[in-house]
């Protein structure tokens, strides 16, 4: 059988980080653990513009439900969100409101552009969109699609969290993001 | 000085000087859960009521016009399903239907039936994010978990015919791109058996709930004349009691042969709005059952296309095999089929109401001028005479029950 | 096809002609809607007589939409009218020069047109007098030019990956 | 009888150690960037109009007071209602006098109009 006909056979549960594990108790380095409870309540705010909105709105429904995956709690402020999901096309008009909100969200944050308009302007090459929210603030994961089924966008929120869990706590203060934020003159 | 215990002391608001009333102003911005898209409207407020109430709208404007005026005829359709994507199918019909009324294209009986199926199943789909969407916004979340359910199963009878959930692209001038699946059918049989159990669960959630109607009735009323002359049309016009329906004033699609009643409200308020959905919805049920019933009278299943070849793809066999299929088909790709020169004004019954598209063409391979007759943007600026004098919780309700989308909103 | 009801067209024609008189520049059937073309001075009253004339009762205005005729150097507007005592709809024509393109506004008649005219002026620089508040509506308030008249370019400028070498321009 | 109250001392340490120790671990922990454009209040992302310092009418801080004052009655019926039968026939009526004094207080509330909000 092939390895990943294995895979398919075998449902890998969320499997821990590597550690020492004993009886009754499972030691593991500190960062792995704050990247666990990072992982797993990560909480979005749906920067639902346009009709990849919709598709999130199927993606919160019973259906597909995002909450099995710990983003439950949907918050539309920035002050309590650690993941910006900007889901849909971007104007120009847009530009500054997209900055701020992403500058006032709680620090660690993540970001995912969901959708073809998202990532890259998608199919409206013209003068009033934002080829991209890239060029306003970093992102992290790109999910592509017009819109992506259910499935993608919860594809893209797993990177995420392979991202968050795997995070060193000194990312945030490392030379390499000091100077992805002096790209985009965030200070 | 003794103070005369009157009942309405308090309402003296014994604080309040003499100099003129000092009103803050409220932002409910673009990102703001209750507006459900992108528009903003910063409203002056004294205490929890609404002075007056300035719109900006235009965050996702995305010119489909200037788009529309580069793209060949079966091209723009893609862009009509992101005009109202809760209900695309409708746009995209909507823009076939006027483009063969520019080249004098006739449709067989079996696809004006077969679109009367997807466009009802559409109307049901918009008219479901919109009514639950109202219970979201009195604090009734269970109604939209719960429905959201059958807007998933036409979702999956939309990927039985077209491929797409949401953006449909479904149809192609003069017909449908392929017949419908059997497996098609059965859904939709399915959805015809199990959805009326669903809405009156629904209904019965909502309709006769003590606090959705006190937050509902009265809400926002708007009175039918001022409708009228806020261009209104559909759902939110038929709530002020005004029974127009294009279905009904000028059928297309060969409408006239099913008979539907058109719901009316009273005084127009949000509770009037959701009822006339909720009417809708049943309606579109009864169209759907009556379209399958003709259908399956009809002997001939297999027509899904007008035979006038000049817009329909030959099948794929022929175009492999035979020459001037090939050339054909390379010529419809291209876009150098002939067009006729004239403008053409063709409007829809969409689930906001008049859908129109006004088509002017000067013989290229493109529109020379397309105009989107956006239901969302005319009746959108009546909200701040709807919402005066209200209180803000009611805004938001009136907001949300007319269902303003914003891809419709900013074309 | 919406209905073609010849003695109510023949009725509007008429009607228009003997308040008018030779103000109406052509008037012909498309396809199944009438089409009247009227100079831009006298569209106010047009309109105005239109929906309050007893027999006609044009109460609706469908839509409102801005057209540039570049090679006649001429900004144009179109106004679909709909009557729904009669169900009888028409389409109301009239151009302005691209120099000067001065029209009256349609708002004193039908509230609905303010944001028509307003995505118009948005659109094709028309600018309407009378109107209440003409300011861009879809666009960014700080652009200048006007992006619907057909030299200005679709494509957004700021991108380098598209060059037009690999799109055959 | 001190010795008794061992676990509940136990029991607050533990709480009061909990709470302070992750509320200081959080902050050396999270990464922060704090700046002037972070720290301006949102507004749906357009930057703020006018200051929230304006006078707001009086009705909505009675509502808060009123809904205060009652809850803290209710807190007093608890330990009331957890031992209500040792306390018998006079316990009962002292709890009938203390609620019929804030009764009394509720109708005149209702009577001078204070819970109208809605109105103009």
């Amino acid at each position: 059988m092939s390895e990943n006909q294995k895979q398919i056979d075998k449902p890998s549960v969320a499997e821990p980080p590597e550690g020492v594990s004993g009886q009754g108790f499972f030691a593991t380095s500190f960062e792995k653990a704050v990247g666990l409870a990072r992982k797993n309540s990560l909480w979005p705010l749906p920067f639902a513009t346009s009709c990849c909105g919709i598709e999130f709105m199927a993606t919160m429904g019973a259906h597909y439900d995002l909450a099995r995956f710990g983003s439950e709690r949907l918050s539309f402020s920035p002050r309590q969100s650690d993941l910006l999901m900007v889901m849909g096309t971007v104007a120009k008009k847009m530009g500054p409101v997209l900055r701020e909100v992403y500058i006032q969200m709680a620090e660690p944050k993540w970001v995912i552009a969901v959708g073809a308009c998202a990532s890259s302007g998608g199919i409206f090459d013209t003068y009033s969109v934002m080829q991209g929210i890239d060029r306003v603030i970093p992102v992290d994961v790109y999910v592509p699609g017009c819109p992506p089924r259910p499935e993608q966008i919860i594809d893209g929120l797993m990177k995420i969290q392979e991202l968050a869990g795997n995070e060193s706590l000194r990312r945030r203060h490392s030379q390499e993001y000091e100077d992805l934020m002096k790209k985009y003159e965030i200070e | 000085m003794a103070i005369d215990l009157d009942t309405d002391y308090w309402d003296k608001d014994v604080v309040r000087s003499e100099e003129p009333k000092e009103y803050n102003t409220l932002n409910v911005g673009p990102t703001h859960p209750a507006t459900h898209g992108v528009f903003q409207n910063v409203m002056l407020m004294d205490g929890e009521f609404i002075v007056s109430t300035e719109q900006t709208i235009g965050y996702i404007h995305r010119a489909f016009e200037k788009i529309a005026e580069r793209r060949p005829f079966y091209q723009i359709t893609p862009l009509t399903d992101r005009l109202n994507y809760c209900s695309s199918p409708i746009n995209n019909m909507g823009w076939h239907m006027t483009v063969e009324k520019l080249l004098g294209i006739e449709t067989p009986k079996r696809v004006d039936y077969l679109r009367i199926v997807i466009m009802e199943l559409a109307r049901i789909a918009d008219h479901i994010i919109c009514n639950s969407v109202i219970g979201v916004d009195s604090g009734a979340l269970t109604g939209f978990t719960y429905i959201f359910q059958d807007r998933e199963y036409i979702y999956e009878i939309y990927e039985e015919i077209c491929g797409a959930r949401l953006t449909t692209n479904m149809g192609r001038i003069g017909g449908f791109e392929r017949n419908f699946s059997d497996k098609a059918w059965t859904k939709i049989r399915h959805f015809l058996k199990t959805f009326p159990a669903h809405l009156k669960e629904f209904e019965t959630l909502l309709a006769r709930n003590r606090i959705f109607m006190d937050r509902t009735i009265n809400v926002g009323p708007f009175p039918a004349d001022r409708a009228l002359a806020y261009g209104f049309t559909g759902p939110n016009l038929r709530a002020c009691g005004v029974d127009y329906d294009v279905r009904v004033m000028n059928p297309y699609c060969s409408y006239e042969e099913f008979d539907f009643i058109v719901p009316i409200g009273q005084n127009g308020d949000t509770y009037d709005r959701f009822m006339v959905r909720q009417e809708e919805m049943k309606q579109s049920m009864h169209i759907i059952e009556q379209a399958i019933a003709k259908l399956d009278k009809m002997e001939d299943k297999e027509t899904y296309y007008a035979s006038d070849p000049r817009f329909v793809l030959p099948p794929k066999e022929k175009v492999y095999n035979n020459m001037e299929a090939l050339i054909w088909h390379f010529k419809i790709v291209m876009g150098e089929t002939d067009i006729p020169v004239g403008e053409v004004y063709h409007c829809v019954e969409a689930a906001n109401g008049e859908l129109g598209f006004y088509l002017v063409s000067d013989g290229g391979r493109t529109p020379s001028r397309l105009h989107f007759r956006r239901p969302c943007f005319i009746f959108y600026q009546a909200y701040p005479e709807m919402v005066k004098g209200n209180m803000l919780s009611d805004a938001i309700l009136t907001m949300s029950s007319m269902n303003v989308i914003a891809g419709e909103l900013d074309a | 096809m919406f209905p073609i009801i010849p003695e109510r067209n023949q009725l509007v024609v008429t009607k228009l002609i003997d308040q008018f008189g030779e103000a109406i520049e052509s008037h012909e059937l498309l396809k199944d809607m009438l089409c009247i073309t009227v100079p831009k001075e006298v569209i106010h009253e047009v309109l105005l007589f239109l929906r309050d004339e007893k027999e006609m009762q044009f109460n609706f205005l469908t839509t409102l939409c801005g057209m540039h005729y570049p090679e006649k150097e001429q900004l144009g507007v179109v106004y679909h009218l709909h009557s729904f005592v009669n169900n009888h709809r028409i389409r109301i024509k009239t151009s302005t020069d691209i120099k000067n393109p001065v029209i009256a506004t349609a708002t004193t008649i039908w509230p609905a047109a303010n944001w028509m005219e307003r995505e118009t002026y948005d659109f094709y620089g028309i600018l309407f007098e009378g109107h209440p508040n003409l300011v861009r509506i879809l666009n960014m308030d700080d652009m200048t030019d006007f992006p619907m008249r057909k030299e200005f370019p679709l494509e957004d400028q700021t991108r380098e990956d598209k060059d037009d070498s690999m799109f055959g321009r | 009888m001190p010795q008794d109250y061992i676990p509940v001392l136990i029991q607050t340490f533990v709480v009061l150690g909990f709470v302070i120790t992750t509320m200081v671990l959080t902050h050396f922990l999270g990464p922060k960037r704090s700046s002037r454009a972070k720290l301006e209040n949102f507004e749906c992302g357009i930057e703020g109009m006018g200051n929230a310092r304006s006078p707001f009418s009086v009705k909505y801080f009675l509502i808060a007071i009123l809904f205060v004052l009652f809850d803290v009655e209710v807190i007093f019926m608890y330990p009331w209602a957890v031992n209500f039968k040792e306390l018998g026939k006079e316990g009962f009526l002292d709890m009938l006098l203390f609620m019929i004094l804030l009764l009394a207080g509720f109708i005149y509330i209702i009577l001078k109009g204070a819970l109208k909000w809605d109105k103009r």
